[in-house]
């Protein structure tokens, strides 16, 4: 799996470059923002706008960084779309992640509830 | 074998690896594009087809690579069929004949949505077996 | 069974029947374009299934539906191979052994291009029958 | 399959709608423009540039019509590209049929040499 980094204020923007996060990808998704999380970046933007197909694996690696951060910091999932914004609201797990339509949403919303 | 031109049938396996599951998504979306099916039936589709062979992958066959995962896809105009085939072991009936209750997003779930989700986003479900296995039969209108 | 992880495996099949080879395109189409081939050689590499399955249809099968078609595509980053299988009638030995002469376009050919075709797109063909059946192995290097 | 047609001078132009070109299509396609032939038609532009797949049998049924025109008329090949045009290539029925780029390209070297 490919993720570019980039650190924007106190956010770490964290893009998925892959197209597809399936049960192969969960577990290389999860090692690579645990480590991000370990080296002290609490406050994480995923953006997935480039994932077109998502599966349960993939969104169950997203619910166990979640639970890594804690109330340590942030976990905002940015971009999903399709049939990736279907299996979060599916799951009603759009109700748990803080989700936003593009990375610059994000970041905006954050400024404005700082 | 059915011969009304209308209607399409193909089969598809794998080796039961989930690294092999793309190949099938692969072919699974080649199939509905040059069938002209919409983007968001398809994706439909794809997300019952890989929550289906992962399931019998990770728990009909536990991880163990050397078993065949077979897909047979049945379009017509009207409706597109899965068949999700496997001789691994069983799955347990509730899963199939009761609708299945997601888990609860407030207790952080890192899974078990599996079931769910099929059931959520099928028309019909069917699970039957017999001497050649386990068959899960999954059905979506395209009207 | 090869467990290199960077290595792909299907298995198509379909009705012996000429309008079923669109959805077997599909198919391919899908799989190449999830294992990023490009659109030269995924063309090649549809044009060579596309006449062989017909062959297979016509000749092996002598257009009787209710009869297999196998495609099995198999994949890794230097190559792809494509094994086209049948339990039909066998094919001349002549035909895949030597490279076949093309119709000559001066005598304005309505067929008859078929294995020369695939001859001309292949890096590699073999023929092999055995207990199960007719296969036609054909490979395509990819760097 | 689905073929629109128009007229320019004494050309008819039949735009093949479809994609695919392939055995099932071979039969419709060689009846469709006979009828065009046999409605006295003689002059045909078959563009041919929405067709991402031709096979060979598809070529046998364009061939059959070149015959059926003899020396009456005309069939002119525009747009093969991709693989479509390979197949002319391979088998070298791109010296048997006159093909060009386009529609307008085939209509202005006709008029040249008219
Ligand atoms: N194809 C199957 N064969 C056998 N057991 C299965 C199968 N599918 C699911 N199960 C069992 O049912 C449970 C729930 O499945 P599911 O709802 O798909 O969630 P998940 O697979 O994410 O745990 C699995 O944990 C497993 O024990
Ligand atoms: N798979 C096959 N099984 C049996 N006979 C075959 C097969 N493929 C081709 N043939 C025979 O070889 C001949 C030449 O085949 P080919 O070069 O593909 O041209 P075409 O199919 O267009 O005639 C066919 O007409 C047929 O008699």
């Amino acid at each position: 799996m490919q993720v570019s980094t980039q650190t924007q204020g106190r956010f770490t923007i964290a893009t998925i470059l892959d197209t597809r996060m399936d049960a192969t990808i969960a577990p290389q998704l999860k090692h690579s923002i645990a480590q991000l999380i370990n080296e002290g970046h609490n406050c994480i933007i995923l953006d997935i706008s480039a994932v077109t197909f998502m599966d349960s694996s993939s969104l169950g690696a997203l619910v166990s960084l979640l639970k890594m951060l804690g109330n340590r910091g942030d976990l905002i999932i940015t971009g999903a779309r399709g049939i990736v914004a279907d299996l979060f609201k599916l799951t009603r797990m759009d109700r748990v992640f803080r989700m936003a339509v593009d990375v610059d949403t994000a970041l905006g919303a954050s400024l404005a509830t700082a | 074998m059915d011969t009304n031109y209308q209607e399409y049938n193909i089969r598809l396996s794998i080796d039961s690896r989930l690294e092999q599951v793309r190949v099938l998504s692969g072919a699974l979306r080649g199939i509905g594009q040059e069938l002209q099916l919409t983007d968001d039936k398809l994706g439909q589709l794809e997300l019952i087809m890989v929550e289906a062979v992962n399931n019998v992958i990770e728990h009909a066959y536990q991880l163990e690579s050397g078993n065949e995962v077979h897909v047979r896809v049945e379009y017509s105009p009207q409706e597109v069929h899965l068949i999700i085939s496997d001789h691994g072991q069983a799955m347990p009936d509730q899963l199939h004949t009761e609708v299945r209750v997601m888990p609860n997003p407030e207790d952080l779930p890192e899974g078990g949505w599996g079931m769910g989700l099929i059931h959520l986003l099928a028309d019909s479900i069917r699970y039957i077996r017999d001497a050649r296995g386990n068959h899960l039969h999954v059905s979506k209108h395209l009207v």
